[in-house]
């Protein structure tokens, strides 16, 4: 059984249809990856999943159970995890009430400590500004804070919205090589990227998004090769 | 989140109407437009039976309430409705209007007495002057903090008018009024008849819609609907924001200004009493109700205010009731204002957007204020 | 999906029921059945409108804006330390460096959002010294935002007006009571307006409110809004931000463009295609300080900007 | 005091007086009497401040929570027998049963009238994403709706008084009497304070109200119950508006009028803007200074200034400190 | 512990003068009973809803009395009583007195009971040739505006004030006397009249708001002034609480307060201070009207209060003219110019400025929580 599957979830904002009959499903420990461009429906997806938009058709399941409907501060209790699209980082909260509020609804407390490290490993930056209130920081690292808060809540499944948007390059490889990392150590992955290359070249699985439907489907390497894809999002005629 | 989004359908009668006026051209607009005024002028001597506020309330005066409440939520929408500035002491400039026509005019005042219609202008400029005054150290204050200023600066206004000099309770009797005596020997403003008071009102708001609606399609009316939406974007576009933001407030409050010098001629009356808060509140519920930023929403919002109360005279001791019930199931129903369409801020809009994508602008949206706070992040 | 075009706004502005993406009329329809001449002639009358005035021989050389030693410190913060850099005339100058670095900042003295603990901004050879925000802009100098920060109620056309107004005189008075001044500049600015939104190619929706527009439609429509100012300088923050790589090269192309009409450019930017691809130098920040500046082809190869912010070469850059 | 020495400002002008004496010679007086009441503001401005920083509204209908506390508590005395006329001499356990009794009632009410406002007015608002605006003139909707039901129901005069303890003084400092109300209500005002300060500052859910106020959708995302939080923060907020209630009966008696909580409401509102909106603690420092400052200001310039004196000093602060004296707790952006 | 010092006893030269009976040939409103007339109205203008209503009601009912007598004897002459609530505030009033002026039934007016909305409003009656009697409003002032249509059925300050001071200073013996006034015109009026009176016994002097209900700072004046009675001008409503924090404090000084505090409703507000209060009012005890009171109880189920016997009074004068025939408002006018008659209170008739001549005041007392007369003032 797949731990998510969405089936046929259409989303209006008002008269407007974002996604139509969208199906996809997730298995445990995969990388799935999303790809489209701009206004295709990524983030609309995303949101659906994480509840904070309502569907106005179709089903998501989530380990077997119906959370179509469900209240979205339970699918987080549930295991799903989200780093929005804008980051979303509590501007009025330092750097540590950020991360800690990834934990807000963690059962298991035991490990935070360890977590919080490996966050800091990972971003050494949040760690010397630990104290900083989070609007003030810079674009990147308000995003590093929303890579690591996400990290913090140990999800069984992660959401990550343009986890690369506005990192310099260096952290853009090292966004990627922990998105590996946490999938080999048991978290499931749904990634959206504009940077479909290394998306595509980390994923299992990939969907291609057009226009609010499902156009292709295939393992990220197949993508990765596919002619049409190459020329459409990855920029190389 | 298992809510459904609660949306409209398709486009409301109302919407259908509006595009429609947006469609005809100024001449067509006239054409509807003259009548329309006229039957506005003569409605107090019409005095329509669904209408009457009688026997409980006398409607010509009713009708000057009415205009009153409407002219105040002309200028609050400028403040509010257009520059985004929340401003809960606007009671402050109707009662320094009022005060000044007391001051000039009554015969407990012990400062010379001026014709009323000299101290008509004077109480604009002394309130306009009051405006910049309040505004030059607030309005670096952002949000909420300037509501909680400007509701401090209004109460401020009220209790000094409780020292000896402005007469607190006891007030100003006797307040001057525009000249003139009819055939029986009774002056033609008075206390007891609104019409002429109401014609005066009426002919003014025409006046100030005119000129306010010249802004609004100008350089300051869309620095206001740029500091309103984002202060600092705006300054950093090269908007001087201070400047406007103090023009905003200067300008509404000089017609608050003038509202209530109206108010202190018509009931012949000034005492402290009847500027709180309270009041102010109920501006702003006249701006917001009928559609913050809409010109023509805050009129029909001040009409709703200012005439359901006296309508309802018969329930007398109900009427607050039924206002502040009407006021909370209008707001979950229409949470955009009854009218709230969006400004239009351009003086060759119409030719500009026609000639881009072929049709007029769309107007005919959700409230201009509908806007999110920014969200916080990073540069 | 309906009636949307393929790229859309990002969400969190908030649902619109008249979100409606119009039927096409006006110049964008002609402009469809336009011949390739007739093209080119709206094109040049596009451009002169966008460019007015400009001595686009104007030589790349002399200075235009000087950063002298500046340093600004946010509490122990050093978040830029004595930094020095001129921006040419005519010039495309990178800005970049790893995150954190300063970068935003430096747009933020260079617009007076923070005025600098030491050193000073010079633009033309004058201090800017404590000048207001606005009056910065009205000198000539422009930006976009790293978040977009747009007027969202506003109509596309007219957040690019509000920019244009930097350059109107028209008094409050004069406003009031239409005078000539009013009807000349308004005017004005409408055409300009138009001209800017075809410019950046999202004139076909000009009259939408600009929370309605697509991400990518966003970025462009701040970029008009920056050009209207008739800065000397333009500051872009991060231009290519949630663009797939095809996007990417259109707006090189427009940056180009921008360049040859006149306008200097600065560039924050952390795609390096892109770049490497348009910018003439570039100046590369650390912790606040200046690490590296010189010629794209040097920066890329010199060893202190690959440790600390290009990474390892084959790391790349997609 | 035979050295009462008045400085007129200017000859002729005899508004406006410059009384150090009485200043001086009423300090203390002033003070504990300032803190007293200063301690009402506090717990009133908690109430506003803790919504505010999780919907950003100036929930306008708060003063009537607490008129209803009001009501409550007057209405428990009567229902114990009491009826309005001379002070009845109660045994001091008799009198901590009813006091008590009387506090839960104010409590209870004022709490479950929050809850409902929240359900009934705003939360239909926040489901169709309605602008601040709106959420504003609702609350002055629903405020007068509070007001008018008890207008309707009592009419418009207030209750003549009830009272179970008269103000006696207990010690003397500084030359000073301070009495058994002003001793009670300070000290239980600061316990309650505590015990709300701590419940937000310490525990899980003061984080998610925090994180709620910031940005509500991506609290969500945290797993933070929204509607929970806000019903949270509306029932604290109520209850300690309860309380206040009942130390504002003991302190004026006559308290209980369908108006009375306005222009408590308007200096509680200002105390926490004064201390930083969104900021328990400086909803305490608001409400205590601002009780003081009045009351010095009022000696100063005598009874008609007072409340100008509280306004005014708003409009200073926020001059020299534009989000309080402590700062508010509500993140901005930054471009 | 202090709870009993403080009872008027024999310090206060309270005496017990006799109420006056009815007067023989006092008015009745009742007439012959054959009067004839149609549609004609009176008005009552005044609080009865707003601050301070118990006074107002007073006179209404009064009024009332008078009507239903009057109604209840002549058959053919019903005369209707319209009311009108203006809260009793200036800024209320000037809003309703249009309503009361362009509503043409209306001959006559029993009203306004206060000085502050009778002052506001004087004028529009003016202008309208509405004739109005006010039972009540006491402010010397009010005769001077040269209203034509304004009549005063009873004393005003400037004949309260000295007598307060009298009593003050005669009977309570203080000597010295702090003088509250509120911010009303009737308020500030009376404690010009009173100070004046008073000379420099009036030690201090001090104000307060409408509204007010916390009087700190006023009480901590009057405490470090340590007087030996207080004279407080102005209502009930501010009175009660300003009584009972001045004697929460520790203040022992006798509380005189005028006509306008002299109600139940003080009793009953000011709690522990009631017992040390007393009360001026330029009205006469109606304990002897034993037919008025009767008929006052059933109808209202109460004692007559302050002014009901004055409201009945004037309500008879504009009926009888009703009775007369006068069916427009000169004729009312011009009937109650020239009227001359015993009314239950006293004789009306008035001085050119509306002004009566014959002014008793009263003084009064709290026993066992009941306003009770005393003596009569001078
Ligand atoms: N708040 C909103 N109101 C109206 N329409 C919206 C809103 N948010 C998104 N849309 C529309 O929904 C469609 C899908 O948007 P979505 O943000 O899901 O795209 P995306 O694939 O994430 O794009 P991007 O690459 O720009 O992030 C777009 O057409 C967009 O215009
Ligand atoms: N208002 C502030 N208070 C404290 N620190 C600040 C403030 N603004 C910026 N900083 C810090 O200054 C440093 C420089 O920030 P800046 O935004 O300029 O970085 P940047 O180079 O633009 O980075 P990015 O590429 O991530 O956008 C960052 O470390 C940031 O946290
Ligand atoms: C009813 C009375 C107490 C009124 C009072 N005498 C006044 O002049 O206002
Ligand atoms: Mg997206
Ligand atoms: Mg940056």
């Amino acid at each position: 059984m797949a731990l998510l599957e969405l089936s046929t979830v259409s989303v209006h904002y008002g008269r407007i249809q974002a996604l139509s009959d969208v199906s996809l499903t997730v298995e445990q420990g995969e990388i799935v990856t999303l790809i489209g461009a701009n206004g295709a429906g990524k983030t609309t997806t995303m949101r659906a999943i994480s509840g904070i938009r309502p569907l106005s058709g179709g089903t998501i399941t989530f380990d077997g159970e119906d959370i179509s409907t469900l209240r979205a501060d339970l699918r987080v209790v549930r295991g799903i995890s989200q780093s929005p699209e804008g980051r979303g980082v509590f501007p009025g909260m330092t750097v540590m009430e950020n991360l800690d509020m990834g934990a807000y609804s963690r059962k298991d407390r035991k490990n935070l400590a360890e977590d919080l490290d490996r966050v800091f490993t990972l971003f050494p930056r949040l760690a010397e500004r630990k104290n900083q209130a989070g609007g003030t920081m810079s674009g990147g690292e308000q995003q590093m804070l929303a890579i690591g808060r996400a990290l913090m809540a140990r999800p069984r499944l992660l959401l990550l919205d343009e986890p690369s948007m506005g990192l310099a390059p260096q952290f853009i490889q090292q966004i990627f090589r922990i998105i590996t990392e946490i999938n080999e150590q048991g978290t499931t992955v749904l990634l959206v990227e504009q940077n479909a290359q290394q998306a595509l070249s980390r994923a299992h699985r990939a969907y291609v998004l057009e226009t609010g439907s499902i156009s292709r489907t295939g393992t990220g390497q197949e993508l990765l090769n596919d002619a049409s894809i190459k020329e459409a999002y990855l920029g190389v005629a | 989140m298992s809510t459904q989004e609660t949306t409209t359908g398709g486009p409301s009668r109302l919407q259908q109407w509006r595009d429609r006026w947006n469609g005809m051209s100024r001449f067509q607009q006239w054409a509807f437009l003259v009548p329309l005024v006229l039957l506005i002028y003569a409605l107090p001597v019409l005095n329509p039976p669904i209408l009457s506020t009688e026997p409980g309330y006398t409607f010509s005066i009713a009708m000057f309430e009415v205009a009153r409440y409407a002219l105040v939520a002309i200028g609050l929408n400028v403040v509010v409705g257009q520059a985004g500035l929340l401003d809960l002491g606007y009671i402050g400039f109707f009662a320094i209007g009022a005060y000044v026509a007391a001051l000039f005019t009554s015969p407990d005042s012990e400062l010379a007495k001026l014709p009323y219609l000299v101290v008509l202008p004077l109480a604009v400029l002394v309130t306009m002057v009051f405006g910049v005054l309040l505004g030059s150290p607030t309005l670096r204050l952002r949000g909420d903090y300037l509501a909680i200023v400007t509701l401090g600066f209004g109460e401020i206004v009220r209790l000094l008018a409780d020292l000896s000099p402005l007469r607190g309770n006891a007030g100003f009797q006797g307040v001057g009024q525009p000249p003139g005596t009819r055939a029986d020997g009774q002056d033609v403003f008075n206390t007891s008849d609104g019409t002429p008071w109401y014609w005066l009102t009426v002919t003014l708001i025409i006046v100030v819609l005119m000129l306010v609606g010249n802004l609004e399609r100008s350089r300051v009316g869309r620095a206001w609907v740029a500091i309103r939406e984002d202060e600092d974007a705006a300054e950093i576009m090269g908007v001087p924001t201070f400047r406007f933001k103090l023009w905003a407030f200067a300008i509404g409050a000089a017609i608050g200004g003038l509202s209530g010098a109206l108010y202190a001629g018509q009931i012949g009356f000034v005492n402290n009493q009847r500027f709180d808060v309270v009041t102010s509140v109920l501006f702003l519920a006249a701006v917001v109700l009928g559609g913050s930023g809409n010109k023509v929403g805050v009129l029909l919002g001040a009409t709703v205010i200012a005439y359901v109360p006296l309508r309802f005279q018969s329930l007398y001791e109900y009427r607050y009731l039924i206002f502040g019930l009407a006021l909370i199931i209008l707001m979950i129903f229409r949470p955009q204002g009854l009218l709230g369409a969006r400004q239009r801020l351009l003086a060759y809009g119409r030719e500009a957007y026609r000639r881009l994508i072929g049709r007029p602008e769309q107007v005919s949206s959700d409230s201009a204020l509908a806007a999110e706070p920014v969200k916080g992040a990073g540069s | 999906m309906s009636d949307v075009t393929d790229t859309g706004a990002k969400p969190g502005g908030e649902v619109d029921d008249d979100a409606e993406v119009p039927a096409v009329g006006g110049i964008v329809a002609e402009l469809r059945h336009m011949s390739a001449e007739e093209r080119a002639r709206h094109e040049a009358e596009v451009a002169e409108v966008v460019a007015p005035d400009r001595e686009i021989e104007v030589g790349v050389g002399d200075t235009l804006l000087a950063m002298r030693d500046v340093t600004l410190r946010f509490g122990g913060l050093v978040a830029l330390d004595s930094v020095s850099f001129e921006i040419k005339r005519g010039e495309i100058l990178g800005l970049i460096g790893p995150n954190g670095a300063g970068k935003t900042t430096c747009f933020n003295v260079i617009t007076g959002v923070y005025r600098p603990t030491a050193g000073q901004v010079l633009l033309e050879g004058h201090p800017l010294g404590r000048r207001k925000r606005y009056a910065i802009t009205q000198l000539g100098i422009a930006r976009t935002f790293q978040n977009i920060r747009l007027f969202n109620e506003m109509t596309a056309l007219e957040n690019v007006v509000v920019g244009a107004d930097a350059r109107h005189r028209t008094s409050v008075l004069g406003a009031l009571v239409r005078g000539p001044r009013h009807h000349r500049e308004e005017r004005q600015a409408v055409e300009r307006a138009m001209a800017l939104l075809e410019f950046v190619g999202i004139a076909d929706r000009a009259a939408d409110k600009a929370k309605n527009l697509p991400y990518g439609y966003q970025r462009r429509l701040e970029i008009a809004r920056a050009l209207a100012t008739e800065p000397k300088l333009l500051c872009l923050d991060e231009p290519a931000a949630g663009f797939n790589p095809a996007e990417k090269e259109g707006l090189m192309e427009l940056i180009r463009t921008i360049r040859d009409d006149g306008y200097t450019v600065l560039l924050i930017e952390h795609d390096m295609r892109l770049v490497m691809g348009v910018t003439d130098r570039i100046v590369v920040l650390e912790f606040g300080k200046k690490i590296a500046a010189g010629l794209p082809a040097e920066i890329r190869e010199n060893p202190a900007v690959i440790a600390a912010y290009l990474g390892v070469p084959d790391d790349g850059v997609a | 005091m035979n050295h009462q020495v008045v400085t007129y400002l200017a000859e002729g002008v005899d508004w406006i007086r410059f009384d150090v004496d009485a200043l001086l010679g009423q300090f203390w007086n002033n003070t504990i009497e300032g803190l007293s009441q200063g301690s009402i503001y506090a717990l009133v401005a908690l109430g506003y401040t803790l919504v505010y920083g999780v919907l950003r509204l100036i929930n306008f209908a708060h003063s009537e929570v607490f008129v209803f506390g009001v009501f409550a508590a007057y209405f428990t005395f009567y229902g114990l027998g009491f009826r309005p006329g001379p002070t009845v001499t109660l045994g001091i356990g008799e009198l901590i049963l009813f006091l008590l009794l009387a506090l839960i009632a104010a409590m209870a009410v004022s709490g479950a009238t929050a809850v409902v406002l929240e359900r009934v007015a705003y939360r239909p608002l926040r489901r169709r994403n309605a602008p601040s605006l709106v959420f504003l003139i609702t609350a002055i909707g629903a405020s007068f709706v509070m007001q008018q039901v008890l207008f309707i129901w009592r009419g418009g005069n207030a209750e003549q008084a009830i009272r179970l303890l008269r103000p006696e003084p207990v010690f003397t400092v500084f030359n000073t009497a301070v009495t058994n109300i002003q001793i009670i209500t300070v000290l239980a005002a600061l316990v309650l304070l505590v015990v709300a300060d701590t419940f937000i500052n310490r525990t899980r859910l003061g984080r998610g109200i925090r994180a709620v106020a910031q940005d509500p959708d991506t609290a969500t995302l945290m797993g933070v119950n929204k509607e929970r939080v806000i019903m949270i923060t509306f029932l604290v907020g109520g209850l300690l508006a309860g309380a206040a209630a009942l130390f504002y009966l003991m302190k004026i008696p006559q308290g209980a009028s369908y108006q009375g909580g306005f222009l408590l409401g308007i200096k509680a509102f200002t105390a926490a803007v004064l201390g930083g909106i969104g900021n328990l603690r400086g909803a305490l420092l608001g409400g205590l200074l601002l009780g003081v400052v009045e009351n010095y200001g009022q000696s100063l310039f005598g009874g008609d200034w007072r409340d100008i004196v509280a306004f005014v000093l708003l409009i200073v602060i926020l001059m020299f400190r534009p989000t309080g004296i402590l700062g508010e707790s509500l993140g901005k952006a930054r471009v | 512990a202090r709870t009993d010092t403080a009872s008027g006893g024999d310090t206060a030269g309270t005496g017990n003068a006799s109420a006056p009976d009815k007067p023989a040939d006092a008015a009745d409103p009742r007439g012959d009973g054959t009067a004839k007339c149609s549609g004609a109205a009176i008005a009552y203008a005044g609080t009865i809803n707003g601050a301070n209503a118990a006074l107002g009601l007073n006179i209404l009912y009064g009024v009332q009395l008078a009507v239903n007598q009057h109604n209840e004897a002549n058959k053919d002459c019903q005369v209707e009583l319209k009311q009108f609530d203006t809260e009793g505030t200036p800024d209320r009033a000037t809003g309703v007195v249009p309503q009361v002026v362009n509503d043409s039934a209306i001959l006559g007016v029993v009203g306004l009971p206060f000085s502050g909305e009778s002052k506001a409003t004087g004028d529009v009656f003016n202008q309208a040739g509405l004739v109005t009697i006010t039972p009540s409003a006491t402010n010397p002032e009010l005769t001077t505006h040269g209203w034509k249509t304004f009549f005063r059925a009873l004393g005003n300050d400037a004949v309260q004030g000295p007598a307060a001071a009298k009593f003050l200073t005669d009977n309570l013996k203080a000597t010295k006397v702090c003088v509250i006034k509120d911010d009303s015109e009737y308020g500030t009026g009376l404690a010009n009249a009173v100070v004046q009176a008073l000379g420099d016994k009036a030690s201090c002097q001090e104000s307060v708001k409408t509204k007010q209900t916390d009087f700190a700072a006023v009480v901590g004046k009057v405490q470090s002034e340590n007087p030996d009675a207080i004279f407080y001008a102005g209502y009930y409503q501010e009175a009660a609480p300003f009584a009972q924090q001045l004697f929460d404090k520790g203040v022992q000084a006798k509380f005189v307060a005028p006509d306008g505090v002299k109600d139940e409703e003080f009793v009953k507000g000011a709690g522990d201070a009631a017992p040390n209060s007393f009360f001026t009012c330029p009205c006469v005890p109606a304990d002897a009207f034993t037919d008025f009171t009767n008929g006052y109880k059933q109808l209202a189920n109460r004692e007559p209060g302050t002014y009901s016997p004055e409201g009945y009074d004037a309500a008879t004068i504009l009926l009888k003219g009703i009775d007369k025939g006068i069916t427009d408002r000169a004729g009312m006018l011009d009937f109650v110019r020239n009227y001359d008659g015993q009314g239950l209170t006293k004789r009306f008739k008035w001085d050119a400025n509306g002004e009566l001549t014959q002014t008793p005041v009263w003084s009064y007392k709290v026993d066992g929580g009941k306003i009770v007369k005393n003596v009569e003032i001078g």
